[in-house]
């Protein structure tokens, strides 16, 4: 059922890529409805697995590269069933940003949408280490592609260096894969790839650190951590609308997602001894991050830098070894999904009005929309992480998570609250408020409702998140207790079971 | 007493001798046929030899290993997939050169001939155990590669190529005479059996040992120059941007299964593999790949670009040279397979490069690729499937053979080198990457080609179903890692 | 005095001598008469060696290779003379367009 | 379903309607709901204030669990309510008070088109759920959720004039002040739940003594921090006088009766970990006096009535910060109560002032308006009346409490009283200058004073109903030798059951007497001063620009706090924020990875250059150094 | 010090200095006649270390066949003698290729000499059944013999070397 999950949008994609979609409007309404389609499908199948125990549901096995030891393998947890749900979720809504801001080779467009999320859906599910490298590394194909063809001036530079970057932390990852499998072999007599197979192997201290330093490059790249975060910004402002909505959505939770399960789950000395050297980076990060947002000229890169922000704050969270940390980290990849997504959404609609980011221009647009006014009050909150909203709870999950591992990161962790609403309130007092910012602002016209459908979702979904979270916290603590469980082996929280191997469903 | 050669010897050699009777037949035909119609008439003879001679190289791999002519000749399940790839590599050459016949007058059936000979020689070192027999093989294949790199009309850089491949392929072959002087002094014979043999033993003193790691190092100076591996490989660029494409494709795709599959039977013969060489082969794999990959970063005529990606391939196969000496890593294997994947990549790149050059005079730039990411569909496509697989992204069997390769080094316990030989895939995926830049995110420049990229006829569809072959490889590697069990 | 060391000194040192000569001489034709002195240097550490181990395969060695380098002569020739025909002056160096 | 939860979510409904459809409604329908909806809310919450009251003195609380928040396996915190006094007296201020100000709104927005208007109720309905959100929290995460909306809808009210940037920076402003406490606040909560595992009220305040006495101190001061930037005390000021662009009924609710007084309520539901640490008390009480003073100094010189009324609110909530800060919580919340009604009066007044003379609010261009606006005149001399203390009115009551506490409570200070009579003193001036300058006198604008009229019966009927309101709630704390029925401090005993017995005989009668004297001649002399100065027909203001004494230019600057902040943290910031953007990121940063990529190529180019330049002879050389380089690792490497 | 000794260094030394006259002398013609000279001096160091076949070989094949195609090559290209500025190129150039070919030297010389001197010396005596009079006989053995399968590759390989030049003459007539 999953390896459905992982391949059907690359089957619609090749679909869109060659099928009979002749004009720019049918290619479009095609590719809406096989990403509403295929988000259904995901949400049945989601639905289908239970997650009262913490180990992998609907899992699937094939030998596929038996001579390497790797074989094809899937399954699913509580940590990513959301995380699949959150890239379901934003395709549509990629899609609908696309309807008419793209008319260069539409078909291609919507292909190459399709086959990254098909990626994402590959790193999300597989259990097998090498799998999950050609997804990892095969995701960065599609987004090469979307921003260099359809990007802004200096797409090249920034798509190559996008891809270079991450490129050049995952190659290291991929010997430490190697010789993770040269391990297993030592140790269980055949060369493995399988992630339950590691799980259980014991790699001496000394090995782990660098396995983990390797691990950790490549994902903190990824997330972007403090030192390796310069490709975001330009891969951002350089991206279309539907580029930075699943860069920002998506790609950037599998930094985040891969930290959470192999860094932490497969090396938790090497985690202990890193603890604070990651702490601090993320807290410089988070700081750096929010600082940077108030400086910037470009509305994207505004918003680039505060996912720089938030996601340190996430891998804080991440990294103080507590319950509540974990849930705070998880919940926010999910949170800042939505709520950055929507930002991103929305500068694509300005964008598509004004075709132009930079704020200066930008001035009193509330008195021309005021139903897009409406619809961005909430994303804005949710990014300051106010209360009632999806931005609070996993805001203040990572803070409680860091100030109980160590209470002066949590205390300078909390200081982004303040930059936080800083940013934000500057960001939309320059753009919503005060009077008409010239020619540009008098032509705006108010958010169609293509573009009030997507943003409503997002909008009722950061409500939803924020006053229910524990509608997505109650299925993601088993998992999240075996991970804290195989992490500090006394764990004051009561150990969960070992991460059993769960329903070994079909093979 | 003379020992009995009898027919079983010949048929160990049948691929060579299929394709050197190719070559006689194709020049008969010649001199029978005088008229035009005897221009294809040659070129089915010659695929029909290559297609003999691929047919006996498998005969011969499901019959298993056996040696002859007293063990000077001795193939095994590598070499004869060596054998197997380098008659693909000839049909191949082949289907290029019909496209190119056309236009640059290559229709002679001195061409096929010559062809035929070199890839006689080619299947033959791959299997001789006699430094003599290699000596005779890799000079008979140089010089019908001399003469084919200077082979057509009068175009001026062409003779240039010729002349300096051959003054260089000269000087290395004098390397070899010496080393293998060298070597016979150290065993008193120059058959490389022998060396292991005496070398397993221990039975070698130290002073003969050392003559003999003197003599391998020259012999291998001359296969590593052939190869073009780092400090030998500067007339790589030249001579590929100065000789036709289908012979620059035979040079680079042929010349590096024949080389590494003779430094297999070099190295691989001494037990062990001689004390230096690891460490000699980590510094040369290193510098390989980054005098390939940094010469071909801002490179703009896209023959020197692949003349440089073929040398930082090189240096990728000499990493899995790397676990040569530890067991079950199947360093062998990984060369083996790195070198037939290349051969498919080569193949579709420089098809595609000698269908966009069809009209122009001068070489091809990377600006005459721009914007033809959408206007030729399917050229761009197996363009970019050739080049995402030359980076070794995933999809694509690159990534397979590439992780093969990094496995073995590492299994061959040279971490550091396989550190930085990996990271210089970053800089190269640098390189492929602009050619995807050109096709797809830059608008057509005016002073580029004007669209001459037609793929049409055999050549369009041998390299579009080979693109796919990549991919396919890529997703299903299992017939690729079969050849890991070797 | 004269023992197998002596010769092998010998033969490297016309092999020196040869290379040094591919590396100055401009004239292509002298460029390949070092060559082949390299060959001969070669052929003489052939000799020696199996005067030394008193071995006449060693000799059949130096025909094979003897046989090889009027190959190699052949050709050479050949592309010298094809290539500096229509050339006024005889000199490789001229002979350097492609680069980069 | 439990009344309250009528109460609270009623509100909530009504907002998010008139949000949505409430401009398709038509601006009748629109404010009808609203009032409609606070009206009932008001109902219910006398009804449970009711039942309330009936259940026995020691176990008056009800608590409500809505939904679980979250539920992390040790750690469980749900959405829940909790009634008790405190937050009962609460609530009925902020639905009644509340009601009132929203009839006014009726008539004050009337220009304003169906959209805005909507959105306006909205808003203001809004503020109702947030600030009973906040007042019938049962634990520290719900009270912190309250905290924040309160903090949003202050945002949008103030920023309401959209159009207007100085609006939206105010509002701005605002809301970062209040982030700023808010960050005090957060780590309040933190250290509570490091302490105590739990979040809930129940758990943690009746086992505040199970913390040591530096972490009492600590969550003490954090939670004063959040205190202070929501009720602008002391450092955290800034925003309340900015806060007066917002229209005049949302300064009436929010920036006087409710939300300012967020703070004190915090500190008086966690007077159990205050009173563990003197220190932080002690730090609660200066910081109340100082600011009291200082804010009571500066509204003497302001020209703006809305900006004099602002700043008498600051100074107002000093004097109750100071009352919680000597331990007298009942006297400090009762002050919150009185203010509550005659500052939101006051506040109305000024709105109908400035309504009838279209937008004018400076008291120079105003004067003789009591012919004109004889009610709202009468309501805002009653208003001003309690403000500075005349005898027998709310305001005298409640503040003589608290500075009788300064004198001889439980952690008095005779420095504390003294900052408190001075600041009352001011208090009496600036309310007199205010009244006179406004009301009486002659007219210093003709054209203004022809066209002033009286404001319709909507925005009057509140005016009368909050005088009369003033008044009588002055009698709910009468002074303790007057009589025994103190029905304030009564409601409110059990809240503070915990605390020591408030030594109320250690201050005689005499002195109480006494004082009393003092503080009526004070405020009949500078009333008297007042009048004198403001009545005349040269109204001693000096008009704009004109050389003023150092003083006057220090106050009229507010103390130069503006202009500081600015530079600290504004320009300061973001210029080490740029210097960052450009050498670190760019320069740093991006520049090692673009100098890697350079240095690639330049390697490359080299490579290409030098080393490939066609020549054969050099190809040879290269050759034969590969040769002697094996050679040589050769003869290394050597076993 | 014997006959066999003094002949063996005469030429020894003769040929090294030939070797050395071909690589300074700016003429090509010269340069080709010291080669030839050099060649012969070879022969006779053969013939001196028991390899007569080798000796009479090296002078017919090489000195013979070979040496008169360079004349012939020369011939056909009449390279102008006069005009060439000096054979070398730059004194530069010249001590760079002098250390590399000194650097080769030392390496191999290092490398070899480890060969104790005195076991070099020839072990068998002049008439060592090895050597001697039935060279020929035992040359030929190798040769057709144990090198039967090389000698048909050299037979490949002058067929392709013809191929080859008549490729390239054939390709000079046509433009």
């Amino acid at each position: 059922m999953l390896s459905l999950i992982i391949f059907s949008p690359l089957a619609f994609a090749l679909a869109l890529a060659f099928g009979p979609w002749g004009g720019h409007k049918s290619a479009r309404r095609a590719a809406l409805v096989l990403s509403l389609a295929q988000a259904a499908f995901t949400a049945w199948v989601l639905w289908g697995g239970d997650f009262s125990a913490a180990g992998f549901q609907l899992q699937e096995r094939l030998a596929w590269l038996p001579a390497l030891g790797a074989g094809y393998h899937v399954g699913l947890d509580g940590i990513s069933r959301w995380l699949v749900a959150l890239n379901a979720l934003l395709l549509p809504i990629a899609v609908l940003s696309s309807w008419n801001a793209v008319e260069r080779y539409p078909r291609a467009h919507y292909a190459l949408m399709f086959a990254l999320q098909s990626m994402v859906y590959g790193v999300f599910l597989s259990l097998d280490m090498l799998q999950f490298y050609i997804f990892w590394e095969a995701s960065l194909l599609p987004m090469y592609f979307l921003i260099g063809v359809w990007g802004g001036e200096r797409r090249l530079y920034a798509t190559v260096k996008f891809v270079l970057y991450t490129l050049a932390g995952s190659l290291l990852m991929l010997l430490a894969l190697v010789w993770m499998a040269f391990l297993a072999r030592t140790q269980t007599g055949h060369l493995s790839f399988d992630f339950l197979d590691w799980s259980s192997l014991a790699i001496p201290a000394g090995q782990q650190m660098w396995l983990f330093a390797a691990f950790f490059l490549a994902f903190a790249i990824k997330v972007p951590l403090f030192p390796f975060h310069t490709w975001l910004p330009d891969a951002h402002v350089e991206a279309p609308t539907a580029g930075s909505i699943l860069l920002a959505g998506v790609l950037l939770k599998l930094g985040t997602y891969a930290l959470m399960r192999f860094n932490l789950g497969l090396f938790p000395e090497a985690a202990h001894a890193f603890q604070k050297p990651v702490l601090i980076i993320c807290l410089i990060g988070a700081v750096y991050g929010a600082l940077m947002v108030l400086v910037q000229r470009d509305f994207k890169k505004m918003v680039a830098y505060s996912s720089v922000s938030h996601m340190g704050l996430c891998v804080l969270g991440l990294f103080s070894f507590t319950l509540a940390g974990e849930q705070g980290a998880l919940l926010t990849m999910l949170n800042h999904g939505i709520s950055t997504g929507a930002l991103f959404l929305i500068v694509g609609m300005f964008y598509e009005r004004t075709h132009t980011r930079d704020l200066s221009v930008y001035g009193g647009a509330v008195l021309k929309m005021p139903v897009l006014g409406l619809l961005f009050l909430p994303v804005a909150l949710s990014s300051m992480g106010v209360p009632g909203t999806n931005g609070f709870v996993n805001e203040f999950l990572c803070l409680r998570g860091a100030f109980e591992a160590f209470p002066w990161a949590g205390a300078v962790a909390a200081l982004t609250v303040i930059l936080g609403a800083a940013y934000m309130l500057r960001l939309t007092q320059k753009v919503m408020y005060g009077p008409l910012g010239g020619a540009k602002m008098e032509a705006l016209t108010d958010i169609t409702t293509r573009e009030r459908a997507s943003l409503g979702v997002l909008v009722a979904l950061i409500f939803a998140l924020g006053i229910f979270p524990e509608g997505i916290l109650s299925n993601t603590q088993p998992s999240v207790q075996a991970v804290l469980a195989r992490l500090t082996p006394g764990a004051s929280t009561p150990a969960a079971p070992a991460p059993a191997a769960g329903g070994e469903a079909r093979p | 007493m003379i020992p009995a050669y009898g027919l079983r010897d010949l048929a160990v050699l049948g691929p060579e001798i299929a394709c050197i009777l190719g070559a006689a037949l194709v020049l008969g035909l010649d001199m029978a046929f005088r008229s035009q119609s005897s221009k294809r008439l040659v070129e089915a003879a010659a695929a029909l030899a290559l297609g003999v001679s691929a047919a006996l190289a498998l005969g011969r791999l499901a019959a298993g290993p056996g040696s002859a002519f007293g063990g000077q000749v001795l193939d095994g399940a590598v070499p004869d997939v060596f054998r197997l790839g380098l008659a693909a590599t000839g049909l191949l050459t082949l289907v290029l050169a019909r496209r190119e016949g056309g236009s640059q007058g290559l229709l002679h059936a001195e061409f096929y001939a010559l062809l035929l000979f070199a890839l006689g020689a080619m299947e033959l070192i791959t299997v001789s155990q006699d430094l003599m027999l290699s000596f005779v093989a890799l000079e008979t294949f140089s010089l019908a590669m001399y003469v084919l790199a200077g082979f057509n009309k009068a175009w001026h850089g062409n003779r240039e190529a010729a002349l300096k491949y051959f003054l260089l392929g000269a000087f290395a072959a004098a390397f070899f005479v010496l080393g293998m002087a060298l070597v016979f002094g150290a065993l008193g014979s120059v058959r490389l059996d022998a060396a292991s043999a005496l070398l397993s033993g221990g039975k070698l003193a130290a002073p003969r040992e050392m003559l003999l790691d003197l003599g391998l190092s020259l012999c291998a100076t001359a296969l590593l120059f052939k190869v073009g591996a780092a400090p030998f490989h500067l007339w790589t660029p030249d001579v590929y941007a100065g000789s036709t494409t289908p012979v620059a494709y035979f040079l680079s795709a042929g010349a590096k299964l024949a080389g590494f599959g003779a430094l297999l039977k070099l190295l691989g013969a001494v037990p062990g593999c001689p004390a230096p060489f690891p460490q000699i082969l980590a510094v040369l794999a290193v510098a390989t790949l980054l005098a390939g990959n940094l010469g071909a970063l801002r490179q703009t005529n896209l023959k020197r670009l692949l003349a440089y990606s073929s040398v930082a391939h090189t240096g990728y196969v000499l990493v899995g040279l790397l676990g040569l000496g530890t067991a079950g890593s199947g360093a062998a294997a990984s060369v083996l397979a790195y070198t037939l994947v290349y051969a498919v990549m080569a193949f579709v790149a420089f098809g595609l490069v000698a269908a966009a050059e069809g009209g122009l005079k001068r070489p091809l730039l990377l600006e005459d690729l721009q914007g033809m990411g959408f206007e030729r569909p399917y050229f761009s496509l197996a363009l970019a499937v050739a080049m995402v697989s030359m980076a070794g992204l995933p999809p694509t069997a690159g990534f397979i053979v590439k992780l093969g390769v990094f496995k073995a080094a590492l299994d061959g316990g040279h971490t550091l080198a396989a550190v930085v030989a990996i990271l210089n895939s970053v800089v190269s995926a640098a390189v492929y990457l602009r050619v995807l830049v050109a096709l797809y995110m830059l608008p057509k420049s005016p002073d580029g080609a004007q669209g001459g990229a037609r793929l049409s006829g055999t050549l369009g569809f041998a390299v579009v179903a080979l693109a796919l072959a990549l991919l396919a490889l890529g997703l299903l590697p299992g017939s690729l890692l079969a050849l890991g069990s070797l | 005095m004269f023992g197998v060391g002596f010769f092998l000194a010998l033969a490297f040192a016309l092999f020196a001598v040869g290379a040094f000569g591919v590396l100055t001489r401009r004239d292509p034709l002298v460029m390949f008469m070092c060559i082949e002195m390299m060959f001969n240097s070669g052929n003489l550490a052939l000799v020696a060696l199996s005067r030394y181990l008193g071995l006449a395969s060693g000799h059949a060695l130096v025909f094979f290779v003897v046989a090889v380098a009027a190959a190699e002569v052949a050709v050479g020739l050949g592309i010298i003379i094809a290539i500096f025909r229509t050339e006024k002056d005889v000199n490789v160096d001229h002979l350097s367009e492609l680069k980069g | 379903m439990n009344p309250l939860l009528v109460v609270l979510f009623l509100p909530l409904a009504t907002a998010v309607f008139n949000r949505l459809f409430g401009a398709r409604l038509g601006k009748g329908a629109a404010a009808g709901l609203a009032c409609a909806s606070v009206l009932v809310a008001f109902a219910f919450a006398a009804d449970s204030v009711l039942g309330l009251a009936a259940l026995p003195a020691a176990s008056r609380q009800v608590l409500v669990h809505v939904y679980d928040l979250l539920d992390l396996a040790s750690f469980r915190v749900g959405f829940d309510l909790l009634l008790d006094p405190l937050s009962g007296m609460m609530i009925l201020v902020v639905t009644g008070i509340g009601f009132l100000i929203h009839l006014y709104a009726v008539g004050y927005m009337h220009e304003e088109d169906a959209g805005e208007y909507a959105r306006f109720f909205a808003y203001v309905n809004f503020f109702v759920f947030s600030m009973l959100t906040l007042v019938l929290a049962a634990n520290f995460l719900v009270i912190f959720t309250g905290w924040e909306l309160v903090g949003v809808s202050s945002y949008l009210l103030i920023g309401f004039y959209r159009g207007k940037t100085s609006a939206a920076d105010a509002g701005k402003k605002a809301f970062i002040v209040n982030r700023v406490g808010d960050f005090g606040f957060l780590m309040a909560i933190f250290l509570i739940w490091n302490a105590f595992g739990s979040l809930d009220f129940s758990a943690v305040l009746p086992h505040a003594a199970a913390l040591s006495p530096g972490m009492a101190t600590a969550v003490g001061l954090l939670l004063f921090m959040g205190a202070a930037g929501k009720s602008a005390q002391g450092p955290l000021h800034v925003w309340l006088p900015d806060a007066m662009e917002g229209p005049t009924p949302v300064s009436a609710l929010i920036h006087a009766a409710t939300m300012v007084t967020a703070g004190v309520f915090l500190v008086a539901r966690c007077h159990a970990i205050f009173e563990l640490s003197p220190l932080a008390l002690g730090v609660v009480a200066w910081t109340g006096a100082l600011t009291a003073f200082l804010a009571a100094t500066v509204a003497m010189v302001q020209v703006d009535i809305k900006r004099v009324w602002a700043y008498s609110t600051v100074s107002q909530l000093g004097y109750m910060v100071l009352g919680v800060g000597v331990g007298a919580y009942t006297a400090g919340l009762f002050h919150l109560l009185t203010h509550a009604f005659f500052k939101a009066l006051l506040f109305l007044a000024a709105g109908s002032v400035m309504h009838a003379l279209h937008g004018e609010l400076d008291m120079r261009r105003m004067g003789g308006l009591w012919r004109k606006m004889p009610l709202t005149c009468a309501t805002m001399i009653v208003g001003a009346a309690c403000l500075a203390g005349v005898p027998l009115t709310s305001g005298f009551f409640s503040k003589d409490e608290i500075l009788l506490m300064a004198l001889r409570g439980p952690h008095a200070d005779f420095g504390l009283w003294l900052l408190g009579y001075l600041g009352a003193a001011c208090t009496a001036f600036y309310s007199g200058r205010l009244i006179f300058s406004v009301f009486f006198g002659k007219p210093r604008d003709h054209h203004a004073y022809e066209h002033a009229h009286e404001s319709p019966w909507v925005m009057g009927l509140p005016l009368v109903l909050l005088a009369v309101g003033s008044l009588a709630v002055g009698l709910l704390g009468l002074p303790g030798f007057l009589t025994h029925w103190q029905p304030f401090t009564d409601w409110l005993a059990p809240v503070f059951a915990d605390l020591k017995a408030v030594p109320e005989a250690s201050a005689s009668r005499a002195l109480v007497l006494g004082l009393m004297a003092l503080y009526t001649g004070t405020v009949a002399v500078l009333g008297w001063i007042a009048w004198r100065l403001y009545t005349g027909e040269a109204a001693a203001h000096p008009a704009d620009g004109e050389a003023t004494s150092a003083l006057h230019r220090l106050l009229w600057n507010k103390y130069f706090f503006d202009e500081a902040y600015g530079f600290v943290f504004v320009r300061a910031l973001l210029g080490y924020s740029r210097w960052l953007w450009r050498w670190v990121d760019q320069g740093l940063v991006d520049g090692t990875v673009n100098g890697v990529a350079a240095a690639a190529q330049a390697a490359g180019d080299f490579l290409r250059g030098r080393v490939h330049n066609g020549r054969t002879r050099q190809y040879a050389a290269y050759l034969a150094a590969g040769a002697c380089l094996l050679l040589g690792l050769a003869l290394i490497y050597h076993r | 010090m014997g006959l066999r000794e003094v002949l063996l260094a005469v030429f020894a030394f003769g040929a090294l200095a030939f070797a050395l006259a071909v690589v300074s002398t700016r003429n090509t013609v010269y340069a080709a006649l010291e080669f030839v000279a050099h060649l012969l001096c070879l022969a006779a160091l053969y013939c001196l270390l028991d390899a007569p076949l080798l000796g009479v070989l090296q002078v017919m094949v090489y000195a013979g066949a070979i040496m008169v195609l360079f004349l012939f090559a020369v011939m056909m290209l009449d390279i102008q003698e006069t005009g060439r500025e000096s054979a070398f190129q730059g004194p530069g150039q010249v001590a760079g290729a002098l250390l590399l070919a000194a650097l080769l030297f030392a390496l191999l010389v290092f490398g070899a000499d480890r060969f104790p001197a005195a076991a070099l010396a020839p072990a068998a005596a002049p008439g060592a059944p090895g050597v001697g009079a039935d060279n020929v006989v035992r040359v030929a053995r190798a040769l057709f013999e144990r090198g039967a399968l090389v000698f048909e590759a050299v037979g490949v390989l002058l067929l392709t070397a013809v191929v080859a030049v008549m490729v390239m003459a054939k390709r000079r007539l046509e433009n």
